[in-house]
């Protein structure tokens, strides 16, 4: 590098009398996040201010109505057509607003609704020392079964940190999928993982594995963000940039003035491929692809099933929207190199996640499998590089979501001495003990399989139907087969629930408050509408599914 | 805009089956006159249907045709050919006959918690699938047929596994296994062909950019959809999977016998009966129409599988002995023989296939549900526990015999007319297929009379010694298939004039003519 | 000397990092690896800030030690937490879920 | 006066629905209903008769068209009869016989509760039996076909507690089938060569195709006769049939049904004359089979089984002329109604013996009956001098002219056939001679059985003596009748068409080498039977004896290779359908299961193991883009 240069970047860096002008931000397009966030850091004072009775109110009602604004002010943006003409980017390139975004946003945020209904419910558990108690431990910090735990669940403590820490991550996932440079991607991806990650460790009961839960979620999903991190570096050094536009511009060769001190590494395709690769593993961590997608069983099964539920659907709606939105607008110069690859991805994803599902024993593990394979399929319209393929990717994430949500909440539901009882033989015969639950359930299960008449099957036919016309009939086949598989096991958890004798020590199912109920009601609903009258939904994806550039 | 018949004919008993469902845990005799009645509605709807359809009238009439998903290219579309009406009319028919066959099956056992009501759901099952199987006859839009060719296995899983024959050797525990894996089999086998049909529905739908079986079938005719010979063959192979998993043919029947035999009569009736006939339905209407280059390409192969189902499923069913698996390899023959009709590509062919359909569904519910009221007084499915029950129930040994002739298609009997026309219109054109099949006859007499014999002939067994002939429930449910056997056997042209028109015109879609017999062909 | 260089032991650093995820038994010193691997991001990015002319890497990088701070705040909560109940900070011992 | 033919079946139909369906409440009166009926049908036959012989030659045959009973494109079949001299004669013999058999039965199952269940079976083969002779076309017939081999199941198997009748029934019925089988063969092949199964229309297009198609239609045609008529090889059901009840095995299986197969083949003439080897192999059969059932004749024991072995053989005569072509044809039928006479005589005897010795059957508990039971003797004489052929009675007319056509064959062919004919006569004559000894001559053989009951020998009730004598009337005097001024040849010309033959021996020759085997075969029984007493238990005889009471071996033959195979095949079938077809699918199934096993195991808990995989993926994903880009 020349010496002129080097002087030149000093003068630039350092020059006294250039002023900065002040960012300008179009606070209108980013009301939903902001709420969201501004909602957390109430939260935060809530804990701080508002003594212990009634801090669990004041949180649900701040959560409630913050998430319910955010959804109005989604939805008012999407109605003045943000989502389709307007759309556009906000603060200084930072954010998209345009249709997945918003999209994707509504979905979030009613995932996050129902969250905070299962997460406020306290009929479940068993009353201790006159205090109806949800989900979450007494008072993380103490160690389980530790006198100081026993003197909090005395003193009826409960850990309604968890409400700020789901707005935080409700926040994160907001921009997530909006986030139009790779800065505000990452920031955004830790964003919504950190309170994830600490979520996962607060269960009340079997609190070692929820801990255990955690620290492998924190430690592998720190280690992912890490590659990704390094990722966008390369890309950074790639194109000199990290907004996705001029990424994206150069990639396509389409710059108009090369900066000279640019020119070698732009040649550099090394780093390109290098870099989009280790940002899309990161990006697969959280959708929780094969091989990616270890963590997921584990941590499916040690968190508190609310959060569980909550992550399930949220977290795979999010990470889906990034990975769209980085592969349609950053990335479409490359597809013929990512393309295939993403194709190994998706079959060994659907057909990993199935097979190991057949024999597990666990209901949450199993889910958590089923949510592998789920991913593949969701894969499949990722692929296949149309309008189309995004529209079907909104409407299945949309289904999934509200599907899995419920589907957790029915397993709260389900307990014994020991706190939910999730081993499968547990649920023997359920569907003679409390035939709506458990027929409630085999919707839900059914949906999993994508019986036609439930929202799962629409949203497999849109993919599938994307993909083919994406010219990926390979995955449309390995996609049947392995739903073939994967009906073996929602089959055989029905079986087990209605044709199985039940056990006299059998667990016993919890009624729920309003709140569970809600959710669950809510889920089916869902599922049964979108499964019968999918089409204006459909016409909403459609609408949606143009990327600003 | 019309009254929407179609609509309304599946719709009753759908509602009927939430109805029935809906019935308090007590009033369980309530639900079941609920199901009864709905059952006969539903009935006098498929009548009307009947006579409102004008044989020389359109190829397809009564239709409705309503926006359904328009991204997938989806339409509510309904209409009926004579094939359509004919089975609807049979679905319609049997549905209250078993029904009122099952009317004990489901009556809770002492073990039983209050708030399980294993008969509202029985009956209100039976109506679901009524409903499904009826508008998947009037579907002429591939994707609503193909929801409903799916979506009616779930009511029928639980029919099959949750309401097991109570007459079982062994301990319930182990009963209960044997029908959950009868149960999921099914499940299983019919998943499977339904989703690799799914492929081939995606596949179409990118070919072809819509679902509507009459612009596909025209647009084929016509030549503006051309498909390539291989694109063609997959997805004629995917649709005809499925249907041939359905039907069953070899060798995807082995589902078959587990779910009959361990499923209630009834039950088993309305599966081999209404619920199978889709299949066979589905090829006439869907493989042969949407594709049918391939149809003739698969032909000989297809024929050959007909033919050995025949033969197989003959020979299997002499070596059973459990009643109800021999009636379920019976089955498995006489499909064979519906298939061989439909792909024989004649007339007489698939007119004894449409009328074979029809018939079968009577004979068998006829042997079948005779053999249930034998399994339920006895409590046991196996042959050698019987022998010389004509001599204690005179009229239920008849009523047997009656349907076991009629499984072995004896003239005068309804069978008869369709396998016979099976038999020629294959044999005008694959002479030597159709008289392999013809050993098929003997074969049927064999199994059938055997079965006979064993249970009904010799010395009377002490255990049947005081076995009660049929109550008037029973007789009330047998006496009227058999009159119809005899009717339709002396007299089915009500039935032709109905179902000729419609082979005609799917003869002309394949494009095939009859061969001409020889002595014209000379001049 | 050329900045090129600083890449190479970012992507050395990166993969020391890395392998060391792979092969340390301690939660902590887990941990500690994987700021190493941001770190050595943090050192890519203002190498190709400088390498660019263009301040951007450098600024990030700054955002990427805010985001470590949090990690470790996070991190170093779960892992306390941990390890106050089961008195091992080894995450082989945290394998009571598998299979 | 043709819509009185509808009528003829209509009668009888009426009397099966009403008894099978009455009820026990007609059990009074359910054997007069069935005879009401049944003569009902004889005397509308008779008045068509008499309409009949009113009109001149060519305008005899009437025809009914009833409604279109299958229509389909291209394919027409109806319910449509027609009625010419060759139904007629069918028709008077199976209403005259079965009604007589009617009025028999009153009497013979007297004592038995399900006896209106009997008639009503009786009463639906009439009409199954007169549909087929009656119908215009192979598969109308091919219906009455069926329906007389239904209706003699249900008859032969009506003991249904006795284990062995049911079986008898079902192999009956079984081995019908493989004849029928042959008829819709045959069906199928008009329809493909002609483009119809009416008699009318295919009958006179036969000039049109070629002589193979012809062939082989005849010989199915002839396969279908060998299972109805019992000739070799479908004959071994008629033995067991033997099973029902003994007015059945008169009317069933003596003088109506068993001659279907006679009838089918004369109907079928045109086809027959037109394909030489068809023809060949049926008097080939005939001959065979009328070999075959005189020689079990002679060494069965039981009455009914050697009256059986005799009829399979007389219907080799018939089978045998009928092949033969128009020189047989009349001769053939003319034979089948006097055997309709005598044999259903003989089998009413026979009937009226066991009614009389407690049912035994076995005729060396007999001996010296003529004394207990006269009217029974004299009509069994008469009946048995007509079959062995004795100058002036029914069977010396009619199977004379059988063995002068069977000569008038000419060449080889003619001197076997002949030879096998005038043979048959002589072994005939051995064997009925036989029974009749043994029967009713020589001394009471007959012991108190087990239970210490001795039977007493009795004359039969009115019921059963009448018809036996209005029989023996028909083998006395029908043969001259018919044959006297060549009838019986003129009634029936018009339909079958005749050729005169000419043997190569004089016709007179073949008479009197007729008498010669004649006497021969009477004297060879008379010096077995008649000087020296019967052993009450049979002696071990010779390996011919022992053959020909086991029917020939051909039964062992059947169990074992049709049987016993039959049942390895299925066992071995239904076991390839669990382990293979299951198997294979079960087999998938468990597959999964393992390799999801072995997956699992990847999942192993350790964190560390986790990030493995997570950094080779990475390494993978890199490489595979890098090497995307490479290729």
């Amino acid at each position: 590098m020349s010496a002129t240069a080097v002087h030149s970047l000093w003068t630039t860096a350092a020059d006294p009398i250039q002023k900065i002008d002040a960012p300008n931000i179009e606070y209108g397009q980013l009301a939903p996040t902001l709420i969201v966030i501004g909602a957390a850091v109430v939260g935060i004072l809530v804990e701080a201010f508002v003594p212990r009775r009634s801090r669990y109110y004041v949180q649900i009602f701040v959560s409630v109505v913050a998430l319910a604004a955010a959804f109005a002010a989604v939805v008012a943006l999407a109605a003045s057509g943000y989502g389709t003409t307007k759309a556009g980017i906000a603060a200084m390139g930072a954010v998209a607003v345009d249709g997945p975004a918003l999209f994707l946003q509504g979905v979030i945020l009613l995932a996050g609704v129902l969250g905070v209904f299962t997460f406020a419910e306290r009929r479940l558990d068993p009353v201790a020392h006159g205090n109806r108690v949800d989900s979450f431990a007494a008072q993380a910090a103490s160690v389980p079964g530790s006198d100081s735990e026993k003197a909090a669940v005395k003193a009826g403590f409960t850990t309604t940190e968890v409400f700020p820490l789901l707005l935080f991550a409700i926040g994160g996932m907001l921009v997530f999928p909006a986030a139009n440079d790779l800065l505000t991607l990452f920031i955004a991806l830790e964003v919504f993982s950190l309170p994830l990650y600490l979520l996962c460790a607060v269960a009340r009961r079997k609190r070692i594995m929820s801990q255990e839960a955690a620290v492998k979620y924190f430690l592998l999903g720190a280690f992912a963000s890490a590659f990704t991190l390094f990722g966008i570096a390369l890309l950074y050094g790639y194109a000199g940039s990290v907004s996705y536009a001029t990424i994206a511009q150069v990639v396509d060769g389409t710059v108009e003035t090369v900066n000279p001190a640019l020119a070698d590494t732009m040649g550099n395709d090394a780093l390109l491929l290098i870099g989009a690769a280790m940002i899309v593993m990161g990006l697969l961590f959280k959708v929780g692809a094969v091989p990616f997608h270890m963590w997921t069983p584990d941590v499916y099964q040690g968190a508190p099933t609310p959060v569980t539920g909550f992550m399930a659907a949220a977290t795979k709606v999010a990470a889906f929207g990034a990975l769209l939105r980085l592969l349609y607008v950053v990335l479409p110069g490359l597809r013929w190199d990512w393309r295939p690859v993403m194709m190994g991805v998706a079959v060994v994803t659907m057909l990993g996640g199935a097979i190991v599902a057949i024999t597990q024993t666990d209901i949450k593990r199993l889910l958590a499998y089923s949510s592998i394979a789920h991913a593949g399929f969701i894969l499949a319209g990722v692929i296949a590089m149309t309008p189309d393929g995004v529209s079907s990717v909104l409407f299945y994430l949309a289904a999934y979501s509200f599907v899995t949500i419920g589907a957790f909440a029915v397993v709260t539901l389900v307990r014994d001495a020991g706190g939910e009882a999730t081993h499968l033989s547990k649920w023997a015969g359920l569907g003679r003990r409390s035939p709506l639950v458990a027929a409630v359930f085999a919707v839900y299960l059914l949906a999993f399989a994508g019986i036609p008449l439930t929202s799962g099957f629409a949203g497999k036919f849109a993919v599938f139907k994307a993909a083919a016309e994406g010219g990926a009939s390979a995955l449309v086949v390995v996609g049947v087969i392995s739903s073939a598989i994967a009906a073996f096991f929602y089959i055989r958890v029905i079986v087990l629930m209605f044709f199985s004798e039940p056990r006299p020590e059998g667990p016993t199912v919890a009624v729920p408050s309003p709140l569970t109920m809600t959710a669950i009601a809510v889920g089916v609903a869902v599922t049964l509408v979108l499964g019968v009258a999918p089409q204006y939904f459909l016409d909403l994806a459609g609408q949606a599914g143009v990327f600003v550039r | 805009m019309s009254f929407p018949l179609l609509t309304a004919t599946a719709a009753l008993p759908a509602i009927g089956a939430i109805a029935t469902a809906a019935v308090p845990a007590a009033r369980r005799t309530a639900a079941k006159w609920l199901a009864l009645l709905v059952s006969l509605a539903t009935l006098a709807l498929a009548v009307v249907v009947l006579v409102r359809f004008d044989p020389d009238g359109d190829r397809y009439q009564l239709t409705e045709s309503h926006a359904w998903i328009k991204d997938f290219g989806v339409r509510y579309e309904l209409g009926v050919d004579g094939i359509a009406v004919a089975l609807i009319a049979l679905t319609a028919l049997l549905i209250p006959f078993v029904i009122l066959a099952g009317w004990h099956d489901a009556d809770p056992l002492e073990t039983h918690s209050s708030r399980w009501r294993p008969t509202q759901g029985f009956f209100a099952l039976i109506l679901g699938v009524e409903a499904m199987v009826i508008i998947s006859f009037e579907a002429t839009d591939v994707f609503l047929f193909y929801i409903f060719f799916e979506a009616m296995l779930i009511p029928m899983y639980f029919l099959i596994g949750g309401f097991g024959d109570r007459a079982h050797a062994g301990s319930d525990e182990h009963a209960a296994a044997q029908r959950s894996y009868a149960a999921v089999k099914f499940l299983l086998y019919n998943l499977a062909g339904g989703l690799i049909m799914l492929a081939a529905v995606i596949g179409l739908y990118v070919v072809a950019g819509n679902f509507s079986l009459q612009e596909i079938a025209e647009a084929r005719a016509n030549g503006s959809l051309d498909m390539a010979t291989n694109t063609e063959r997959w997805l004629f192979l995917g649709f005809f999977f499925a249907f041939a998993v359905k039907a069953p043919l070899w060798p995807l029947h082995t589902w078959l016998p587990n779910a009959m035999g361990e499923a209630t009569a009834p039950v088993a009736v309305l599966i081999t009966a209404v619920v199978d006939k889709v299949g066979t339905f589905a090829m006439l209407r869907f493989c042969l129409q949407l594709f049918p280059e391939a149809s003739k390409w698969a032909t000989p192969a297809i024929l050959v599988l007909a033919l050995i189902s025949i033969i197989y499923g003959a020979l299997l069913a002499v070596g059973q002995r459990d009643i109800k698996r021999l009636v379920a390899y019976a089955s498995i023959s006489h499909f064979g023989f519906i298939i061989m009709g439909i792909f024989a590509m004649t007339s007489q062919g698939q007119s004894g296939a449409t009328l074979y359909m029809v018939n079968h569904g009577i004979s068998t519910a006829a042997l079948m549900l005779v053999a249930g009221f034998l399994i339920t007084r006895r409590g046991s499915r196996l042959i050698a526990d019987y022998g010389g029950v004509q001599k204690v129930a005179p009229v239920l040994a008849g009523t047997f015999l009656i349907g076991s002739l009629a499984t072995l298609s004896l003239p005068g009997l309804a069978p008869f007319v369709s396998e016979f026309l099976v038999l020629i219109g294959t044999f005008a054109r694959y002479p030597v297929i159709g008289i392999i099949a013809t050993f098929g006859i003997v074969l049927a007499a064999l199994y059938t009379l055997v079965l006979y014999q064993r249970t009904m002939t010799g010395p009377v067994k002490p255990e049947v010694s005081a076995m009660p002939d049929l109550k008037v429930r029973e007789l009330a449910v047998v006496a009227p298939l058999i009159a119809l056997l005899i009717f339709l056997g002396v007299y089915p042209k009500p039935l032709t004039d109905i179902v000729n028109p419609a082979v005609k015109q799917t003869m002309s879609d394949v494009h095939k003519k009859d061969p001409k017999p020889e002595v014209e062909a000379a001049k | 000397m050329n900045p090129v260089n600083y890449l190479y032991l970012a992507a050395l650093l990166f993969t020391i990092g890395a392998s060391g995820v792979l092969i340390r038994r301690n939660a902590i010193v887990v941990f500690m690896c994987i700021e190493l691997m941001l770190n050595a991001c943090n050192l890519a990015f203002v190498a190709f800030s400088r390498m660019h002319g263009n301040l951007d890497g450098q600024i990030i990088a700054f955002f990427t030690m805010v985001v470590a701070a949090a990690e470790v705040v996070v991190g170093l909560a779960i892992i306390v937490s941990l390890f106050r109940s089961r008195h091992s900070a080894s995450v082989d011992d945290a394998s009571l879920m598998k299979l | 006066m043709e819509n009185l033919i509808a009528l003829l079946v209509a009668a009888p139909l009426l009397g099966a629905a009403v008894l099978l369906c009455g009820g026990r409440r007609l059990d009074p009166v359910g054997h007069w209903i069935g005879t009401v009926l049944a003569s009902a049908s004889f005397v509308i036959g008779a008045i068509l008769f008499a309409d009949m012989l009113g009109k001149d030659e060519e305008h005899r045959a009437l025809a009914q068209h009833l409604f279109s009973w299958i229509p389909v494109e291209g394919f027409q079949a109806d319910i449509a009869f027609q009625l010419d001299q060759l139904s007629m004669t069918f028709v008077l013999l199976i209403t005259g016989v079965g009604s007589l058999i009617h009025v028999y039965s009153i009497g013979y199952m007297e004592h038995d509760e399900r006896r209106r269940r009997f008639f009503g079976y009786l009463n639906l083969f009439l009409a199954a039996m007169l549909l087929l002779v009656l119908a215009d076309n192979y598969l109308l017939l091919y219906v009455g076909w069926e329906g007389v081999g239904l209706a003699s199941y249900l008859l032969i198997g009506f003991w249904q507690h006795k284990p062995s009748a049911a079986t008898a029934a079902k192999k009956a019925f079984l081995v019908n089938r493989v004849g029928d089988m042959g008829l819709s063969i045959a069906i199928m092949l008009m329809f493909t060569t002609f483009g119809t199964f009416a008699f009318g229309p295919v009958l006179e297009a036969t000039g049109e195709t070629g002589e193979g198609k012809l062939t082989a239609i005849g010989l199915m045609l002839l396969l279908a006769a060998c299972g109805k008529s019992a000739q070799v090889p479908l004959q071994s059901w008629l033995g067991d049939a033997m099973e029902g009840p003994t007015p059945v095995s008169a009317l069933i299986h003596a003088a109506t049904m068993v001659t279907a197969g006679v009838y089918l083949i004369v109907r079928s003439g045109e086809i027959f004359n037109a394909a030489p080897d068809a023809q060949l192999v049926t008097t080939v059969v005939g001959a065979v089979t009328l070999l075959f059932g005189a020689i079990v004749g002679c060494a069965k024991d039981d009455i009914k089984k050697a009256l059986a072995g005799s009829t399979m053989s007389q219907i080799g005569y018939m089978i045998l002329a009928a092949g033969l072509g128009p020189i047989g044809y009349v001769f053939a039928i003319m034979h089948l109604v006097t055997h309709g006479f005598f044999k259903a005589g003989l089998f009413l005897g026979a009937g009226s013996v066991m009614h009389g010795m407690n049912d035994e059957v076995d005729m060396r508990k007999y001996g010296g009956l003529r004394k207990h039971m006269p009217v029974t003797f004299v009509t069994f004489g008469l009946g048995y001098l007509a079959i062995i052929g004795f100058p002036g009675l029914s069977g010396f007319f009619s199977k004379d002219k059988i063995i002068e056509a069977a000569f008038a064959k000419g060449g080889t062919e003619g001197w076997i056939l002949g030879g096998v004919a005038l043979l048959g006569a002589a072994i005939t004559a051995f064997y009925m001679t036989r029974v009749m000894l043994m029967t009713f001559f020589g001394e009471k053989r007959w012991q108190p059985d087990e239970h210490g009951h001795e039977p007493h020998p009795h004359e039969s009730p009115k019921s059963m003596t009448i018809p036996m004598i209005v029989l023996a009337f028909g083998s006395v005097f029908a043969g001259g009748f018919f044959g006297i001024g060549d009838r019986f040849l003129h009634w029936l010309e018009p339909v079958t068409e005749h050729t005169h033959g000419h043997p190569p021996i004089g016709a007179t020759t073949v008479t009197l080498s007729t008498m010669v085997v004649l006497v021969i075969g009477v004297g060879l029984a008379y010096l077995q039977y008649g000087r020296r007493p019967v052993p009450v238990v049979a002696p071990r005889g010779s390996l011919l004896t022992r053959a020909a009471r086991r029917d020939l071996l051909q039964d062992d033959f059947n169990h074992v290779v049709l049987v016993r195979g039959g049942e390895h095949l299925t066992r071995s079938l239904v076991y390839v359908d669990h382990t293979l077809v299951d198997g294979v699918v079960n087999g998938t199934a468990a597959s999964m299961g393992g390799l999801s096993g072995r997956l699992r195991k990847l999942q192993n808990g350790y964190a560390r193991s986790y990030a493995v995989s997570m950094f080779g993926g990475a390494a993978i994903l890199i490489a595979a883009t890098l090497l995307m880009r490479a290729v």
